[in-house]
């Protein structure tokens, strides 16, 4: 029997269970077994080491990892390396020929795509703030960096004012009306996961600010919002894309096939207007 | 089964037949019976561990026996629990106080069975007062209800067991030493309820080591010696030595005043000593190989003086001196580093770290010496000089390694006594150190103070006792309110010398 | 004689009025203090809409706060009231959206598995005599995987409930007295403070609970059934979390199974803060709610600063040592 | 008399050694129980590979219960172990990466912090008054908020520091004896145990620790200077959260800023299932150290037997209470 333990970097939120449902649906198709586990939080790299070192125990046919520092944990993918097991990155890469490809987007684009988004809804001008799901994970960083440079880069007129870190819808909801309270001139936030964006959502709805909100990754409460109007439009990954990714790509490995070093399983810019459209309704999630 | 000093032929309200019970490392009882008539009160004595506690810990369903049986109304009874017992009529005033300290006297009082009212949810407060006073005026003592007991000194929650105790309602009542923190005063009180019980038909078990209480109340004495019962003979027709020489198994010498008076030379001297109103403006002085005695009634702040002097509490002001020099004593770690001791009258949460075991405890206050290449404990070398300890003041232990939780009241007491004994200050205060302490026991404690000052130490000596304190005393502090009414010679003075001071409220006006 | 033991109770009576009127008096002050700095030197802090904001800020917190205050005058502790909040929640999303119910069988539903999750919690402790910090410690995390099971990790919404924002966001007050835009969460963070104060203060549960956490074994020794109150406890305490999960779902209009670790912290920070005694026997509801509003007060208010978030976490552990310390020196000197 | 003493006392003596031999046996029966279950039922779990990643999974969460043990026996506790082994890590990082100073600086300049931290917190206890809870939550926050500060919220990594990996991954002894991969790390926690064992049982600072937390009043009361022995208490806490922060970062190559919250609930739930009571005054390292085993066996137990991620959280719970049962069961019969 064929076995891919997954290794993400998290699994209570609704990203990773959308990578989840991935592989678990990939899983099926290639008649694979596996298993989906990643630490509480992402900031828990050893306790993602350890499920690593108790994955590669199970002497597993290939494994999944999304590894939540791109150079700590490479020395313990060499031991699965060594064990010849073959390697399948994901979501975020790590500084290493390891593995034999990376199932990702790059999360300092799709902030990019973000920020047009925000910039276009405002007329490229004005002041606006964001709130970040994490301060130091590799998603929060890439997320808020890609959201702000891209601001920087190509938007002069717009000015970033605030940056709030928020760990849950509750404490997001609470952050964003402290910051339109403090500058009460906004004219727009980005939310960086879909916990930040679902306070976001909640803080405008509460505030009735007059404000555009755009957010990330899918679930239902975010597409209600942008149906609504609370929310102008969001940006997302393709979580359920990089689940059948990763196990496709590990099938694949065993065939003996050879894979691209990395694979882009995309991102998409979403609003009222194309949620409908068959292409991005695939990569929604509930 | 008892035919002496019955009071009459009524039925016993409870017996207690072939009580056995063990605790690790200990037999407590062996065989115990015990009995008690309506309307009589039943002393039951014994020295330190005899296993008096324990006794009326089974009767009282804290503790279940390993053998034997009770009987209450000729019947056998189960008690496994406090509310079985309590449920038959049986109620007891603890030995160690068990008392809620956040909540109030009248709470207290009444906890589990307070007056309702709106559907039985909400508590009476109101009716509840008024009913703890109605108890507090029965025993004319003059304890707010509403006052938080956490805030009251030992003696005043004594008071407090009591009335709850009394509030029962019991058709016995088991007293386990419960003037062991009263006053001569309060005392006379106790018993003039315990006389009004006594006719009502109230049983009432009375445990003691103040041999004249017994006599003033007892109807008859049972005498327990190492967890086996010796006898049980009539009070009143009884002599004491013989009850005392049961007990103890050995005569024991008469007692008798303090002699001679200590050098001249000044060891501690104590000016204006305040610390809000509890001290009030307190001077005195201790002279080398002097035993100086601190009488008082209850709350007249003798504790609190000494707490202040051993820098237990912080003061307002005042000036201590050691050997005719000004010292700052801010914390009890100074106080003891300038050779001065306290033994607090509260031995449980003050005097003992119950969790550990008696050699560490005897040992506590000089650790420092104990200790080898400036890090590591002598254990053995603390074993042997604990066991030292343990032999001089005959604590009854089955090892110097046992927990001392698991020690009784006066044993426990004794190896404070050890500790401060050990680490051999200059200036001992002693603070009510015969409280809970058997009869035998205090003699030695006496003979043990009294060499301590022949040999140049000075004693303060604080005691509710006004016998201990006229026995033990060269000189004699009386204090009031705060204030010390009046110095006597200890060879002189009398009772109602040191009353007269204790009660000189108006003393503060002048 | 009578008369003085009488006169004496008077005073009893008002000092001990006025030592827990003290109480209550320092974290209230240590809260007017920083609501005047921000005042002075946060911009735009000083507003309606901005009190509103910290108001809702409170109401989990408060209510939670709550919740662990009984439990900690018992003399335990409860580490589950986060994860137990959003189990309740998650079970709220079944019965409501999942089975389709009616709301108020949602709102019994969720307060019921709280009480009887504390129950166990209760029970455990009670019976099995295992330390509270550790049962409830354990609790913390059967309620956190449970409440992933149960919702099968994902969001629950509660879009087919309309009125379920009833329970939180929307503000029923403003329609009987306009302006004052007060959310319901709020109010019933203040009810529940209200029906607390008056269980802990008045009645038989209360006496229990202090008698229960000032000395054990004396209320033991005096006949109480003590395991059957603390078992009581535990499950008032669930019941009231349930309460909080409630609002939390109404305002998020959505059962989140992953929120709640963590929260447990800042619930007992609040009934420290507010003057309750982590050793038992002594605190008070309306000392805990004062106490949630000091921390979202600074939260807030160090946010409208515009402080950044890492100094904002120091100032945060700072305050939280500072004002217990006020309240233990204010405390002192009466 | 004398002789029947001195009988007595041999028993006693033995008594109480096997007391505490049966506590520490009792956590060890708990374990060995997981074990066996967990070789009988789950497919590759006894392998020597797996072994040595329990143990390395044990190494950071062993130091920190070993470091939180101390607290707790002196009757306090420590919230803020987690997040100051981050502090340390950072302060390693700063030295060794920031200045480029050579190892041993880093290794002093860690542990140092943590001491320092840890006497602060201790100072603040004992001086201010504030209880423990408190104080160590609040400076669970200072700690992770300096953290943040220190590092710019960024990871720092020990590539210019190429022996930095002595600390914890690499396996000196396999050097001397081959075959026995047991890694640094490891080997470190075991020492540390080791010394803190001896310090607790035979030093005057144990002693001192254990009188503290038995009854702080007495033993101040005796003479003691209460507060100095209590802020060194903390300080040797802080001092071995450390050593934590150099295992863990030399394991990951890096002082990762964000980790260690809720590190700290385990380290107190290891020391709690080894038999330290949270009331103070007993407890044991050994005991400690199985504790966390026992945590570290059921999380990889249950992951290589493959149970779903939320019923794994469901089962810890449930553990951790059944553990420290067996253990209340176990010591009350003996
Ligand atoms: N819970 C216990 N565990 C172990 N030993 C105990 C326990 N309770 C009492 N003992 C022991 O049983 C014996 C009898 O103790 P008990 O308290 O009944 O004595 P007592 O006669 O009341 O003495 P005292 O006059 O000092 O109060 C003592 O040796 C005591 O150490
Ligand atoms: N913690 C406290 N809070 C409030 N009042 C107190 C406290 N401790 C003592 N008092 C009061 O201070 C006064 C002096 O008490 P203290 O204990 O010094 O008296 P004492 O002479 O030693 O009597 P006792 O025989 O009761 O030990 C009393 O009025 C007492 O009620
Ligand atoms: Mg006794
Ligand atoms: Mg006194």
């Amino acid at each position: 029997e064929t076995y891919f333990p997954i290794i993400a970097k998290g699994f209570s939120h609704q990203f990773w269970q959308a990578v989840k449902a991935g592989a678990e649906e990939a899983a099926g198709r290639n008649g694979v077994t596996i298993t989906f586990e990643g630490p509480n939080t992402e900031a828990e790299i050893d306790k993602q080491t350890d499920i690593l070192n108790a994955a590669i125990a199970k002497n597993p046919q290939g494994l999944g990892f999304a590894a939540l520092d791109s150079q700590a944990q490479v020395p313990a993918l060499q031991k699965a390396a060594d064990a010849g097991i073959p390697i399948v990155a994901f979501d975020s890469g790590v500084d290493s020929d390891l593995p034999l490809t990376t199932c990702t987007t790059d999360n300092m684009a799709a902030a990019a795509a973000a920020a047009d988004g925000l910039a276009k809804a405002i007329g490229e001008e004005g002041k606006i703030a964001a709130v970040i799901h994490d301060q130091t994970s590799a998603t929060g960083i890439g997320r808020r960096d890609g959201f702000l440079n891209r601001i920087k880069e190509a938007y002069p007129k717009i000015e970033v004012v605030d940056v709030q870190y928020a760990n849950d819808a509750l404490k997001a909801a609470d952050n964003v009306k402290a910051m339109l309270q403090a500058n009460p001139d906004i004219k727009g936030i980005f939310a960086s996961n879909e916990g930040a964006a679902v306070g976001l959502a909640v803080a405008i709805k509460e505030t009735g600010a007059k404000i555009v909100g755009v957010g990330f990754d899918s679930g239902k409460s975010q597409k209600d919002a942008i149906n609504e109007g609370t929310l102008i439009g969001s940006v997302t990954q393709n979580p359920v894309g990089i689940g059948q990714c990763v196990v496709d790509s590990l099938a694949k490995a065993l065939k003996g096939e050879t894979l691209p070093k990395v694979i882009d399983t995309g991102f998409y810019w979403y609003d009222k207007s194309n949620m409908a459209d068959p292409k991005v309704a695939a990569v929604l999630y509930d | 089964m008892s035919d002496k000093g019955e009071p009459n032929a009524r039925r016993a309200v409870v017996e207690m037949l072939g009580i056995e019970k063990s605790f690790p490392g200990v037999r407590a009882l062996n065989g115990v019976r015990f009995d008690l008539y309506p309307g009589e009160v039943h002393a039951l004595m014994g020295e330190n561990g005899a296993g008096k506690s324990t006794l009326m810990k089974i009767l009282t369903g804290v503790y279940q026996p390993d053998a034997g049986e009770i009987r209450v109304d000729g019947a056998p009874v189960a008690l496994p629990g406090p509310n079985a017992a309590q449920a038959l009529g049986i109620s007891i005033i603890h030995q160690e106080l068990f008392l809620m300290n956040h909540l109030s006297a009248a709470q207290n009082i009444f906890i589990g069975r307070e007056p309702r009212k709106g559907f039985g949810i909400f508590v009476d407060e109101d009716q509840m007062k008024r009913d703890a006073a109605a108890i507090f005026q029965r025993m004319k003592v003059n304890i707010p209800p509403a006052a938080e007991v956490g805030h009251m000194t030992v003696a005043r929650q004594q008071l407090v067991e009591i009335a709850k105790a009394l509030s029962y309602n019991a058709r016995v009542l088991i007293m386990d030493e419960p003037t062991s923190a009263l006053n001569e005063t309060e005392v006379e009180h106790l018993f003039s309820v315990i006389d009004d019980l006594k006719a009502h038909g109230v049983g009432i078990v009375y445990i003691t080591h103040k041999m004249d209480e017994v006599k003033r109340i007892a109807d008859r004495v049972t005498v327990m010696r190492d967890g086996q019962y010796i006898d049980t003979l009539p009070a009143a027709t009884t002599p004491m030595a013989t009850i005392i020489q049961l007990m103890v198994g050995r005569e024991l010498a008469d007692q008798h005043r303090a002699t001679g008076h200590g050098t001249d030379e000044e060891m501690l001297r104590v000016t204006g000593l305040n610390r809000g109103t509890m001290i009030r403006d307190v001077s005195f002085t201790l002279r080398k190989g002097e035993i100086l005695g601190f009488a008082g009634l209850m709350g007249a702040g003798r504790t609190e003086v000494a707490r202040a002097v051993f820098g237990a509490d912080p003061i307002d002001s005042g000036t201590i001196h050691i050997h005719g020099r000004e010292r700052r004593i801010a914390t009890p770690a100074d106080a003891v580093a300038e050779g001065i001791a306290y033994l607090s009258e509260d031995r449980k949460h003050f005097g003992l770290v119950t969790g550990m075991s008696v050699r560490d405890n005897i040992t506590m206050a000089s650790w420092y010496r104990f200790i080898s290449g400036r890090l590591f404990m002598r254990d053995t070398a603390m074993d042997g000089v604990a066991k030292e300890y343990v032999e001089k003041l005959r604590v009854k232990t089955p090892s110097v390694s046992q927990i001392t939780r698991l020690l009784s009241g006066g044993n426990q007491q004794k190896v404070v006594i050890g500790k401060w004994l050990l680490r051999d200050c200059d200036i001992l205060i002693f603070d009510e150190p015969t409280r809970g302490i058997d009869v035998g026991a205090k003699a030695e404690i006496y003979r043990l103070l009294e060499e301590l000052a022949s040999q140049g130490k000075g004693i303060i000596v604080i005691s509710s006792e006004l016998p201990e304190v006229l026995r033990l005393s060269h000189r004699i502090a009386v204090m009031c309110e705060g204030r010390i009414t009046g110095e006597l010679d200890g060879r002189t003075a009398t009772q109602e010398e040191i009353m007269t001071l204790a009660t000189q409220r108006n003393a503060a006006a002048a | 004689m009578s008369d003085t033991t009488m006169g004496k109770t008077g005073t009893g009576k008002s000092a001990l009025l006025s030592a827990e009127t003290m109480q209550k008096a320092v974290a209230f002050v240590v809260l007017i203090a920083l609501i005047a700095f921000f005042s002075a030197f946060a911009a735009n802090f000083a507003t309606g809409a901005n009190m509103v904001g910290i108001m809702q800020a409170t109401a989990v917190n408060g209510v939670l706060g709550v919740a662990v205050t009984f439990v900690i005058i018992s003399g335990g502790i409860d580490l589950s009231v986060g994860t137990m909040m959003t189990l309740t929640a998650v079970m709220a999303g079944i019965i409501l959206t999942n089975m389709g119910m009616p709301l108020p069988i949602g709102i019994i539903g969720a307060i019921l598995s709280g009480a009887i999750m504390g129950a166990i919690s209760g029970a455990i402790i009670a019976k099995l005599k295992i330390p509270p910090f550790i049962a409830t410690l354990g609790m913390m995390q059967i309620a956190r995987g449970l409440a992933l099971v149960f919702s099968g990790a994902k969001p629950i919404y509660f879009n087919d409930t309309p009125n379920y924002g009833l329970l939180s966001p929307e503000s029923s007050i403003s329609k009987l007295i306009p302006g004052v835009e007060i959310p319901n969460g709020v109010m019933i963070m203040f009810i529940v403070a209200i029906i607390a104060s008056i269980v802990l203060n008045r009645t038989i549960i209360g006496r229990m609970i202090f008698a229960l956490g000032s000395n054990e074994e004396a209320a033991r020794l005096s006949g109480i059934n003590v395991d059957r109150w603390k078992i009581l406890t535990y499950a008032i305490c669930g019941g009231i979390c349930g309460i909080a999960g409630l609002i939390v779902s109404s305002r998020l209009n959505s059962a989140q199974p992953a929120l709640g670790l963590g929260y447990e912290l800042d619930a007992i920070a609040a009934a420290v803060i507010g003057g309750t005694s982590l050793a038992g026997g002594r605190g008070t509801v309306i000392g805990t709610i004062i106490g949630a509003f000091i921390m979202s007060v600074l939260t807030n208010g160090l946010r409208v600063m515009g402080v950044l978030e890492e100094w904002k976490i120091v100032v945060t552990g700072v305050i939280i040592i500072v004002a217990v310390f006020i309240d233990i020196v204010l405390r002192k000197r009466t």
